[in-house]
C-alpha cells in the first residue's frame, strides 16, 4: 500500500537535513519518505506516525518520546531479509537510509489494533509488580504449562534465524586523552588538548558531532552555534594527533581507563555492510581504547514529568521537541502544552511557535518563574500558567487534551480545580540528569547534588567530567569547563595545555528550577490513572508505591521488584523519577534511598561487534604440524587436542568398494593396530611438548620436579619421568633425554606443554633461583615421526647412516645421524611396546623425511596411524595418558608406579610430602588396574562406573570407573584400564558395570599390561 | 502471613492493591538470639527458614550488611542442576534439587523454578569420556541424566550450530531434564518472607564488624548497630567469607574472584533450555522476559569489585556466537559481576571452625545458587545439632589437611 | 582490564599479556617432611584473601615470561606497585595505615616464594604456546 | 652434522644438502588460503622471510654482550624491548627478557655462529638454543600496516610508543608473536611455526579491506 509521500509535520525549511535527497522507507508495511540526515524517528514524526510500538506488559500504544539514546518506546525490528534482521533498534538512533525496512517489535495483529491491549486494559490491575510470585503456584505440576503461556508474551524484537552476513572487528587504540561527547564541553576540551599536541580521541554517539550545539538557539560569536562546532571539527580533522570517531558510543568504562567505543561504520548506509572492491566492509568496529586520562563530556538527559497517562503518544520530552524542530525540521504536532519545572524547557515552546504552530500554554510548577526565557515566551504572547502542572493526559492513541491544575509541591497534592486544555502534544521537563553512566562503571558511586537536582559523577583518579555531565548546563560555562578539564587532564599527564579562546555567548538570566518528579493527581497514586515511570517496562508510580508498601525499601529491591531500569534504555529516563517516588513513599530523601549503579553497556551492542573477528575460522587458533598437509591429503580424520589438529585415524577406501566408501573408524583403527603389531606404523608425534634444558644444575632441577631419580642418567640415554603438583597428584609425564652432561631435552604431553614450561619457570624463578638452568621451548623446532613395529629397524636402516644394531643402539638410547639425508636425532623409546624409533628433524625438512619413509615403507607395510590407534596400543601396554587415566586426584602410587618414585632422594621433590597425608595413605584409594570383560565381544564404555554389588539399591555404591577402553585386534577382545578402590589388591576379582540400557557387564580385574608383559617386543 | 494465590491477587486488585502487607518486618535488633546467621543472601535466609521450620529454633537473627539477596543471589545466572560427578557433591546438590521441586508451594512464593533441562556440551573426546563418567555416576546415584548425540542435541536446540565444520564440533552432551532455572530474586524474597513469618528477625543494613570470642568460643557479633549475642553463629556470606574468617582469627582455603555475566536485550523466545559448554566456555538460557542470560568465565585474580576484565566478556560472546551464529546481530544489554569464593577443589565448605560455636558455609564458587535450599537445609541441621549433617560432613575444612578433596573441577569447571 | 607495569620490561602492558598466580610470598616449608599434615595443608591451600591491599604474584606470560609481584587493592583494583621476585613490597596495608612507605629491600637473590596448590596455581594455562 | 660435545651442552647442525626439499611453515597456507598478489590498491604488503637462522641466547647480559660483540661485531641491545643489528641489518638481536635474547641471522649461519659464541663464552653460565625450524618471519609494509596491527594486538604501535628499533612479545589475535620495527616503514612478525597458518589467515582476513597483497 503506497501512501502519500507528503510529510505533514515537515517544515519547509530549517534543520540539518538534506531536502534534496529523498529516502524511501517502510514501517509496518507502509511506505514513507524522509530525507538524508533524518533518523528513523524524525522521519516517522515527519510523516505523522503516532504509534510506533505497544508496551511490554499492558500493550498500551506508545509513541516517540525522546530524540536520542534515552528513547524507551520506539524500538523497531530492522531488516528486509532474514539474515539482516536486527531486533530492538532505537528509531531515534537509527539513521534513515534508502530502502530501510522496520516493524514495531510488539503488537498483534498490528500496532494500531493490538488484541493484547484488551488484556492490558482489563487485566492491568491484576498485574501489579511481583504478581508472578504470588500466583501460578497451584497445582505445582501446572507451572511448566503456565510458564509456556507466560513465555508467549516475552521479548521485544526477535533474533534473526540465519547467520549474520556481516563481519566485525576490533581496533586497539591508545591515547593521552579520550574525550567522550562532542558537544560544547567536549569540543572545547578536545580542541584544547589537540592544540597542545596530546594524542586525542574524540568520540560521539550521534550521526553528526556537535551535540546540543546542533539544535541550540544560542549564538556563538554572533553566529549560529553549529557553525562554531563545524569550524572546530574541521580543525581537529586536520590534526595528526587527533582521531575523530563519529557514530561511536562509549559503552563501557573498564579498569585503568580501558574504554570500549562501539563505532557503527555502516549502519547508516544499509542493513548490511556495502561491498567495497568486492569485499564486504566491517559493519561495526569496537575500539578498545587504553587512555591516559578520560574526559566525560556526555551531557545530560532530560527527565520527563510523571503524570497520569503520560505514556499516550504525543507526550514528549521538551528537549526532544526542540531537537526535532531545529535539527530535523519536524514539528511533532499542532497544539502544544508544555509542563515544566525549569526555565530551560521554555525553548521548546519558543521553537514551536517559531515553527508556526500553536502553543496552548506553558504550565510551570514554580509560583513565580523569572528569567530571560520566560520573558521571551511572554513576548511571544504565550499563556503561562504558574504553580501548576499537567496532572493527566487525555486521549488513547494520541493526546487529545491536558488536564492542568494547581499543585502543592510540599504537600504533594492538587490544590485547585483542574482545567482541561485541548492539545495534541504535551512536552514535559522535570530537569536534567547528568549522564553519569560511564563514571559509574568504574565503581565510583555518584553523589546527589541538591543544587542541580541530579546525581553528579564521582570520579576515580584520571577521570574528568565537564559541562552538563557534571551539572554545568550553561553553555558558556560548559565550554569553559571543557577547556579547564582538558588542562587538568594534561597536567595529570605531565603535559601543559595551550590556551584556547572560546567564542562569546550572550549572558542569560535563568531562575532556579524546582524539584518535581511525580505530579500529584486528585486521586491517590494507586487509584489514579497509570503514571508511568519506566515506559519500556510499564513500571508506574503506583507500582513503586506498592513495592515500598510491601517492604521493598532498598532502591535495589524496588528496582528488582518492579523491573524499573531493567529495559534496554537502562532507566535513562525513569530511574531518578523512580527513586524520587520511592523516597516520597518512604519519607526519605533521594540520597537516603540510595544511588543507582549503572553497568556497561551504555547502549546495547551487538554480540558480533564484541566478538569481533574471532569467529568462524578464526574462533580459536588451529595448530598444525609440519606434516599437516600430508594428513589432509591422505584423508585423515582429525582430533582436537588442545589447539592442535592431530590425525585421529586414516580411513581408507574399503577394498573392493565400488563407490569409494571409506572404512569405519573401528575398521581403520583395527587395521592400523595390526600394522603396528605385525609390520610397521608411523605416527606424527610432533605435537608433544619439547623443552630444551641447559645448565649445570639441570639434573638437580629435574630431580626436584620429577618424582623419580635423574642423577645417574648418562649422556645418550632417555628416561621416563612423572610430574606431580605439590599436592601429590600426577599432572604430566614424558621422556627426558640426556644430551650432554648439562643439557637435557624434556618432552611433555601435547596438552600440557605450555603449563609445564610455565611450571618449570615458576619454580626456578620463585623458589630455586640459585639453580643455574634455563628452559626453552623447542616444540615447533622439531618435527617428530614415530616409526614403530617389528619392521621399524629394517625400514629405518634403508635411509639412515645410524648404526641400528640392537646391542649398540639400545632401548632408551638416542643417537644422531642422517635420515633421508636430513640430520636427525633418533630416540629408541616406545609408547606402543613395539620396536620404535622416534625420528626428530628440523621441522622445515620434515615433509621430505616423512615422504622418504613412505617411499621405502611400502614393502614393509608402512601404515600411517593416528591418535586413536596410539591410544589402543599404549593401553594394551598399560601406559597411562595423563588427563584420561588421571583426573587430578591420582597419585603415582594410585597408578601403581612406585617404580617411578624416588622415595630416598635427598631433596623433598614436588609432591612427595603430600603422599604421606592421611588421605593419600589410605589403602582403599582408587587404583589403576586392567579390566577384562567376561564377554570378549564387549567393549566397555569409557566412563562406565564400576560396582562390587550390582543388586544394591540406588544409590549404588561405586568403586571406580573405566578410564580407557578399546577393542584390541591383538587380543581379539575388548579390554580396559580403570581405577578401582583398592584395585591393586583385587586382581582376579569380578566387578560389575551397570549400564544405562539395563545391561550389567561383568569384568575381571587384571594387570593393566595386556600385551607382552615382559616387554620383549620393543627389543626385537 | 498473608497467603498468596490467584484468588487473593484478584481480591487485592479490586481494592486497588492498597491492602497488601509487608513481605517481612524491619525489626530492631534484640540483644540476644539463639542463632545468628551472618549474611542475608539466599543461603543465609534458607538457613534461617529451615532452623525455624524444621528445628523449632525461631529466635534467630539474619544479619545483612546491605539488602536481602543483594550479593550473588542477585547476580547469578540462575541455573539449577544436580548432575555432579562425585558421590558427596551429587548427594548434596540432589538434596537441594528435591527441595527445589516443592519450593514454591512450601514458601507460598512462586520462585518460578522451571525444569526446562540443562545440557552440558562435549567438544572433545575427553569431554565425552568425562560426560559419560558423570552421567553413569549420576544414574547410579539416582539422579536423572542421559548422554545425547549431536542429532538429539540439534532436535532440542535447533538454532545451535551442531555441524562438523565448527572449530570445536559438538560431539555430544549430558542432559539433565529435571534441571533448569529459577527466578533468583524471588528465591531470596520467598525465604525471607517465610522466615520472617516464623519469627526470624531480618536485620538489613547491619554490618558485622567483629566476633565476640572468649576462650575459643563465640558469644556473638559486633555490628554497626551494636553488639548482638548468640552462642551459635553461622556465616553464610559469599564474597566476604575470607574477611569474616580473618575477623575470627583464622584463614580459609578460599580465594574470592570476580565472576561476570551478561544479558541481551529481550527477544521473542528462541531458546527453551539451558546450554552450557565447558570447552568453548559459555553458557546461556533465555528468561521468561526474553533476555538471553549468559555466563562468562571467572577472572583469575582476587577481586571484590563486582566487576571483572573485559576480555572475559569478549571470549564469552565469541563462544556464544560460535555456538549460535544467529545471535551475532543480537545485542548485549548489560553486564555485571559477582564475587565468588572458590575452593581448591571447586566444592563448598560446610563446617565447624577453630572457634567453637562458629560455623562457616562458604566456598560455593561459581555454582552456589543451585544449592540454595539444600545448603540452607543442611546447614540449619548442622547449627541446630552442633554436628555436621551427614551430607555436610565431607565438606569440612579438615579435608584440606587430610587431602580428602572432592575435586569437582570437571563438573563445575564452567562457571554457572 | 588492568594496565600492569612489568618491572622487568620496564613498561606498562595490557592485562592480556599477564596471568595472575595467586597470593605472593607463599613460602614452601624448608623441610616438608617435618611438617604436620595441617602445616602442609596450610601451605598448599590456605590464603589471606583480603578485601583491600593484596600482594599477589603475576607472570608476564606473553612477554618476558618473568614472575613478579603486584600490590593491588582488591576492591578498587588500583595497582599500587609492582616489584621483582626477591623484593619486599614498599606498600602494605600496615604502611598505608601508618603513612610510611618501606624501602625497597632486596631480601634474597631470587624469590623464596611459590604457589602451593591453590586455585590460581592449578588453573590450566589455556591457549598459550609451548 | 653432529659434532663432538662442546663443553657440557650438545649442539646439532640441522642443515642439509642443498638438494633436499625444504618447506616454510607457510607452505600449506599459501596453497590453502591463497596469496593475493600485491596490486596498486594494496595498502598493506606481506612478505615471508623464511629459513632464517633463529637462536635463543640465555644468560647474563654482560658476558653475552662481550661474546656477541667479539663474534658479530655488534652488541646486545642496551634496553629492554629493543633491537640491535649489524650495519647492513641482516643480523639482529632482540631483547626478550632480562636473560633472554633472540638472534636472527641469514639462514645457514646459525650453526657456525652458535659454535663461535660457545667458544667465546667458554665456561660462563649461558645457554644457546637453535629454534630455526620452529619459527618464521613475516614483514608487513604499506600505509595501513600499522592499522592492521592495531586490529591484531593490544600493544601500542603508535610511532611515539613503538619507535624504530623496538621489539616486543605481543598478544596477536588469540595467540602471540614477536613484533618488531626494524625500520620506519617495515614491521616484522616472528611467528611460531604451528600458529603461522592461523596468523596468516588472520592477516589476510583483517587486511582484506586494505587489499592486502602477498609478495612471493
Amino acid at each position: 500500500m503506497s501512501k502519500s509521500v507528503t510529510q505533514p509535520n515537515r517544515l519547509n525549511e530549517g534543520g540539518r537535513i538534506d531536502r534534496s535527497r529523498k529516502l524511501g522507507f517502510t514501517f509496518n508495511g507502509q511506505h514513507y519518505q524522509g530525507h538524508a540526515g533524518d533518523t528513523l524517528a524524525s522521519a516517522l514524526l515527519a510523516n505523522g506516525v503516532d504509534i510506533v510500538n505497544r508496551s511490554f506488559k499492558y500493550s498500551r500504544p506508545r509513541g516517540i518520546v525522546a530524540a536520542g539514546a534515552e528513547e524507551p518506546n520506539a524500538l523497531v525490528q530492522l531488516g528486509s531479509t532474514e539474515a539482516a534482521q536486527v531486533p530492538n533498534v532505537r528509531a531515534t538512533q537509527q539513521a534513515l537510509f534508502d530502502g530501510l525496512v522496520a516493524r514495531s517489535t510488539n503488537g498483534w495483529p498490528n500496532v494500531q489494533r493490538d488484541v493484547m491491549s484488551l488484556v492490558g486494559k482489563l487485566g492491568g490491575r491484576f498485574m501489579p509488580p511481583g504478581f508472578y510470585y504470588k500466583t501460578f503456584m497451584a497445582p505445582a505440576s501446572m507451572w511448566m504449562t503456565y510458564e509456556k503461556y507466560i513465555r508467549k508474551g516475552a521479548g521485544l524484537g526477535r533474533s534473526p534465524m540465519e547467520a549474520d552476513p556481516d563481519s566485525y572487528d576490533h581496533l586497539n587504540q591508545h591515547c593521552d586523552l579520550l574525550v567522550i561527547g562532542a558537544g560544547p564541553a567536549g569540543l572545547a576540551a578536545a580542541l584544547t588538548a589537540a592544540r597542545s599536541g596530546a594524542r586525542v580521541i574524540l568520540a560521539d554517539e550521534q550521526e553528526e558531532m556537535g551535540g546540543s550545539l546542533l539544535d541550540s538557539r544560542e549564538l556563538l560569536d554572533q553566529q549560529p552555534a553549529a557553525k562554531w562546532a563545524e569550524r572546530v571539527l574541521e580543525e581537529l580533522a586536520g590534526l595528526d594527533n587527533v582521531t575523530l570517531l563519529p557514530r561511536t558510543t562509549a559503552n563501557g568504562y573498564h579498569d585503568h581507563h580501558f574504554v570500549t567505543l562501539h563505532e557503527r561504520r555502516t549502519e547508516h548506509l544499509g542493513e548490511t555492510a556495502p561491498l567495497v572492491d568486492g569485499h564486504r566492509g566491517v559493519r561495526s568496529r569496537m575500539h578498545r581504547v587504553r587512555a591516559g586520562q578520560v574526559l566525560l563530556a556526555t551531557g545530560a538527559h532530560e527527565r520527563p514529568l510523571v503524570y497520569a497517562n503520560n505514556d499516550v503518544p504525543g507526550n514528549l520530552l521538551a528537549g526532544a521537541v526542540s531537537t526535532y524542530i531545529r535539527r530535523y525540521g519536524v514539528v511533532p504536532g499542532n497544539k502544544l502544552v508544555l509542563s515544566t519545572s525549569n526555565d530551560h524547557a521554555y525553548r521548546a515552546a519558543l521553537d514551536w511557535v517559531e515553527a508556526g504552530r500553536e502553543v496552548v500554554a506553558i504550565v510551570d510548577a514554580r509560583a513565580n518563574p523569572q528569567g530571560d526565557w520566560i520573558d521571551a515566551a511572554k513576548a511571544k504572547g504565550i499563556r503561562i500558567i504558574t504553580g501548576s502542572a499537567v496532572i493527566e493526559a487525555k486521549g488513547e492513541k494520541r493526546v487529545s487534551a491536558a488536564r492542568v491544575a494547581k499543585i502543592d509541591l510540599d504537600a504533594f497534592k492538587v490544590t485547585g480545580q483542574a482545567e482541561t486544555l485541548a492539545c495534541d502534544t504535551i512536552a514535559s521537563s522535570g530537569g536534567y540528569s547528568p549522564v553519569i553512566h560511564l563514571a559509574s562503571h568504574t565503581g565510583a558511586r555518584p553523589t546527589w547534588n541538591e543544587e542541580i537536582l541530579g546525581f553528579v559523577p564521582s570520579l576515580v583518579k584520571g577521570v574528568h567530567a565537564a559541562g552538563s555531565a557534571r551539572g554545568i548546563h550553561d553553555l558558556a560555562a560548559g565550554m569553559a569547563d571543557g577547556v579547564a578539564m582538558a588542562a587538568q587532564s594534561l597536567e595529570a599527564l605531565g603535559q601543559s595545555a595551550k590556551a584556547v579562546e572560546l567564542p562569546q555567548v550572550d549572558a542569560r538570566r535563568e531562575g532556579p528550577a524546582c524539584a518535581l518528579y511525580q505530579v500529584p493527581h486528585e486521586k491517590p497514586t494507586l487509584r489514579a490513572p497509570k503514571q508511568f515511570v519506566d515506559l519500556q517496562n510499564d513500571v508506574t508510580a503506583g507500582g513503586i508505591e506498592l513495592a515500598t508498601r510491601e517492604g521493598f525499601e532498598s532502591i535495589e529491591h524496588v528496582k528488582r521488584y518492579t523491573a524499573m531500569g531493567f529495559g534496554t534504555d537502562q532507566g535513562k529516563l525513569g530511574n531518578i523519577n523512580g527513586m524520587a517516588i520511592a523516597a516520597r513513599c518512604l519519607g526519605k530523601t533521594i540520597p537516603e534511598v540510595g544511588t543507582t549503579v549503572f553497568r556497561p553497556n551504555y547502549t546495547p551492542v551487538t554480540f558480533g561487534a564484541i566478538a569481533g573477528r574471532h569467529c568462524r575460522d578464526l574462533f580459536d587458533p588451529e595448530r598444525y604440524t609440519a606434516l599437516h598437509q600430508w594428513h589432509v591429503e591422505n584423508g585423515a580424520e582429525f582430533e582436537d587436542v588442545g589447539q592442535w589438529k592431530r590425525p585421529w585415524y586414516f580411513p581408507q577406501v574399503r577394498p573392493g568398494s565400488a563407490n569409494g566408501e571409506r572404512e569405519s573408524m573401528a575398521e581403520a583403527v583395527a587395521r592400523e593396530c595390526r600394522a603396528v603389531r605385525e609390520k610397521v606404523g608411523i605416527l606424527d608425534a610432533s605435537t608433544l611438548g619439547k623443552i630444551d634444558i641447559q645448565g649445570p644444575d639441570a639434573r638437580e632441577f629435574l630431580g626436584r620436579v620429577y618424582t623419580n631419580k635423574w642423577e645417574k642418567l648418562a649422556v645418550g640415554k632417555c628416561r621416563y619421568g612423572l610430574m606431580c603438583k605439590d599436592d601429590g597428584m600426577v599432572t604430566d609425564d614424558g621422556v627426558t633425554s640426556c644430551l650432554a652432561d648439562n643439557h637435557f631435552l624434556m618432552t611433555t604431553t601435547t596438552g600440557g606443554a605450555a603449563a609445564v614450561l610455565e611450571w618449570l619457570e615458576l619454580w626456578h624463578q620463585t623458589e630455586w633461583p640459585e639453580l643455574n638452568v634455563t628452559f626453552t621451548s623447542v616444540t615447533d623446532h622439531w618435527a617428530t615421526m614415530t616409526i614403530t613395529g617389528p619392521e621399524a629397524r629394517n625400514l629405518l636402516a634403508e635411509i639412515t647412516d645410524i648404526d641400528l644394531d640392537r646391542d649398540t643402539f639400545k632401548f632408551m638410547d638416542w643417537r644422531e645421524g642422517k635420515v633421508a639425508g636430513v640430520p636427525a636425532r633418533v630416540f629408541r623409546i616406545s609408547f606402543t611396546g613395539e620396536l620404535t624409533y622416534e625420528i626428530n628433524v628440523q621441522a622445515n625438512y620434515a615433509m621430505h623425511v616423512w615422504k622418504a619413509l613412505f617411499s621405502h615403507g611400502e614393502k614393509y607395510g608402512l601404515t600411517p596411524y593416528g591418535t586413536e590407534t596410539m591410544h589402543v596400543l599404549r593401553a594394551e601396554k598399560g601406559f597411562i595418558i595423563v588427563g584420561q587415566d588421571t583426573d587430578g586426584s591420582v597419585t603415582p602410587e594410585d597408578l601403581g608406579m612406585q617404580w617411578c618414585v624416588g622415595y630416598d632422594k635427598p631433596y623433598s621433590w614436588i609432591g612427595k610430602r603430600a603422599l604421606t597425608r592421611s588421605d593419600t595413605r589410605r589403602t582403599d584409594r582408587k587404583q589403576l588396574v586392567g579390566l577384562k570383560p567376561k564377554d570378549p565381544k564387549v567393549v566397555l564404555e569409557e566412563g562406565a562406573q564400576i560396582v562390587f554389588d550390582p543388586k544394591h539399591a540406588i544409590p549404588m555404591p561405586m568403586a571406580g570407573h573405566v578410564t580407557s577402553s578399546y577393542y584390541s585386534p591383538t587380543l581379539d577382545s575388548g579390554f580396559a584400564l580403570a581405577v578401582v578402590k583398592g584395585g591393586q589388591q583385587k586382581i582376579g576379582e569380578t566387578v560389575y558395570l551397570p549400564m544405562a540400557d539395563g545391561q550389567v557387564h561383568e569384568a575381571e580385574i587384571v594387570s593393566p599390561i595386556f600385551v607382552d608383559p615382559k616387554g620383549e617386543r620393543q627389543n626385537v | 502471613m498473608q497467603r498468596y494465590s490467584g484468588f487473593g491477587l484478584a481480591k487485592h486488585a479490586l481494592s486497588h492493591h492498597e491492602n497488601w502487607e509487608r513481605q517481612w518486618r524491619n525489626p530492631t535488633p534484640k540483644k540476644q538470639y539463639d542463632v545468628i546467621i551472618v549474611g542475608g543472601g539466599g543461603h543465609g535466609l534458607a538457613t534461617a527458614y529451615y532452623l525455624a521450620k524444621e528445628h523449632g529454633i525461631k529466635n534467630v537473627a539474619v544479619v545483612e550488611k546491605g539488602w536481602l539477596g543483594g550479593g550473588n543471589t542477585a547476580r547469578n545466572t540462575t541455573i539449577v542442576r544436580s548432575n555432579y560427578l562425585w558421590d558427596e557433591a551429587a548427594a548434596l546438590y540432589e538434596h537441594a534439587m528435591k527441595l527445589w521441586e516443592g519450593l514454591s508451594q512450601d514458601l507460598n512464593y512462586n520462585v518460578m523454578f522451571s525444569q526446562r533441562g540443562v545440557m552440558n556440551l562435549g567438544h572433545t573426546l575427553q569431554d565425552m569420556r568425562d560426560i559419560q563418567r558423570r552421567v553413569n555416576a549420576n544414574r547410579l546415584n539416582g539422579i536423572d541424566g542421559e548422554v545425547l548425540t549431536p542429532e538429539q542435541i540439534q532436535e532440542i536446540v535447533p538454532i545451535m550450530d551442531c555441524s562438523k565444520n565448527a572449530r570445536y564440533p559438538i560431539l555430544g552432551a549430558s542432559w539433565q531434564p529435571r534441571a533448569g532455572v529459577a527466578r533468583h530474586d524471588a528465591v531470596a524474597w520467598g525465604f525471607a518472607r517465610a522466615a520472617d513469618a516464623l519469627g526470624v528477625d531480618l536485620l538489613q543494613n547491619t554490618e558485622v564488624t567483629g566476633f565476640k570470642i572468649r576462650d575459643g568460643r563465640v558469644y556473638g557479633v559486633h555490628t554497626n548497630r551494636g553488639d548482638i549475642e548468640a552462642k551459635t553463629v553461622g556465616c553464610v556470606a559469599a564474597g566476604n567469607s575470607g574477611v569474616l574468617a580473618k575477623m575470627a582469627g583464622f584463614r580459609l582455603p578460599l580465594e574470592s574472584h570476580p565472576l561476570q555475566a551478561l544479558v541481551s536485550e529481550p527477544l521473542k523466545p528462541v531458546l527453551d533450555t539451558v546450554v552450557m559448554s565447558n570447552h568453548v566456555h559459555g553458557y546461556i538460557s533465555q528468561t521468561d522476559k526474553g533476555d538471553l542470560v549468559i555466563g562468562a568465565g571467572i577472572d583469575g585474580y582476587n577481586g571484590y569489585g563486582q566487576r571483572g576484565s573485559y576480555p572475559t566478556i569478549e571470549h564469552t560472546l565469541q563462544a556464544i556466537v560460535e555456538m549460535f551464529p544467529i545471535f551475532s546481530r543480537v545485542r548485549m544489554n548489560r553486564q555485571w559481576g559477582g564475587i565468588v569464593d572458590t575452593c581448591p577443589d571447586a566444592c563448598p565448605i560446610l563446617s565447624a571452625t577453630p572457634v567453637k560455636g562458629l560455623f562457616f558455609n562458604c566456598g560455593w564458587g561459581t555454582g552456589g545458587f543451585k544449592a540454595t535450599p539444600g545448603s540452607g537445609h543442611v546447614f540449619a541441621w548442622t547449627l541446630a545439632k552442633n554436628q555436621a549433617h551427614p551430607l555436610a560432613a565431607p565438606f569440612s575444612i579438615d579435608r584440606f589437611h587430610t587431602g580428602a578433596l572432592v575435586d569437582e573441577h570437571g563438573a563445575a569447571g564452567v562457571a554457572h | 582490564m588492568f594496565l600492569i607495569y612489568c618491572p622487568y620490561c620496564e613498561e606498562h602492558r595490557e592485562e592480556e599479556e599477564f596471568r595472575p598466580k595467586g597470593q605472593a610470598h607463599i613460602v614452601r616449608p624448608k623441610d616438608p617432611e617435618a611438617c604436620s599434615d595441617e602445616e602442609w595443608g596450610d601451605y598448599l591451600f590456605f590464603r589471606d584473601n583480603p578485601r583491600g591491599i593484596h600482594h599477589e604474584m603475576w607472570v608476564h606470560a606473553v612477554g618476558c615470561r618473568k614472575f613478579f609481584n603486584v600490590t593491588r587493592n582488591t576492591v578498587t583494583y588500583e595497582i599500587l606497585e609492582t616489584y621483582k621476585m626477591g623484593e619486599r613490597p614498599r606498600i602494605t596495608a600496615e604502611s598505608l595505615a601508618s603513612g610510611e612507605i618501606q624501602g625497597n629491600v632486596q631480601v634474597a637473590g631470587g624469590g623464596q616464594q611459590t604457589v602451593g596448590a591453590s586455585n590460581a596455581a592449578v588453573e590450566a594455562v589455556k591457549g598459550e604456546q609451548a | 652434522m653432529s659434532n663432538p660435545v662442546v663443553a657440557k651442552a650438545r649442539t646439532f647442525d640441522t642443515r642439509t644438502e642443498a638438494n633436499i626439499p625444504v618447506e616454510s611453515p607457510l607452505a600449506y597456507s599459501y596453497q590453502r588460503a591463497g596469496a593475493p598478489a600485491p596490486s596498486a590498491k594494496s595498502r598493506v604488503v606481506l612478505r615471508e622471510r623464511a629459513m632464517l637462522g633463529h637462536l635463543i641466547l640465555r644468560g647474563g647480559a654482560i658476558v653475552l654482550d662481550e661474546a656477541v660483540r667479539a663474534v658479530l661485531g655488534f652488541g646486545l641491545p642496551a634496553r629492554p624491548n629493543t633491537l640491535s643489528h649489524s650495519e647492513d641489518g641482516a643480523r639482529s638481536i632482540q631483547w626478550l627478557s632480562p636473560d633472554e635474547w633472540l638472534l636472527i641471522v641469514p639462514g645457514g649461519e646459525e650453526f657456525e655462529l652458535e659454535g663461535e659464541l660457545r667458544n667465546a663464552l667458554g665456561d660462563a653460565h649461558y645457554a644457546i638454543v637453535n629454534v630455526s625450524g620452529g619459527q618464521t618471519l613475516i614483514e608487513l609494509s604499506g600505509e595501513k600496516a600499522r592499522e592492521l596491527l592495531m586490529k591484531s594486538t593490544p600493544s601500542d604501535v603508535h610511532p611515539e610508543a613503538f619507535p624504530v628499533g623496538k621489539g616486543v612479545t605481543a598478544v596477536f589475535a588469540k595467540t602471540n608473536l614477536i613484533l618488531r620495527r626494524p625500520t620506519e616503514t617495515r614491521w616484522e612478525l616472528v611467528l611460531r611455526r604451528s600458529f603461522s597458518d592461523y596468523c596468516y589467515r588472520w592477516l589476510l582476513d583483517a587486511g582484506a579491506e586494505y587489499a592486502i597483497g602477498v609478495e612471493r
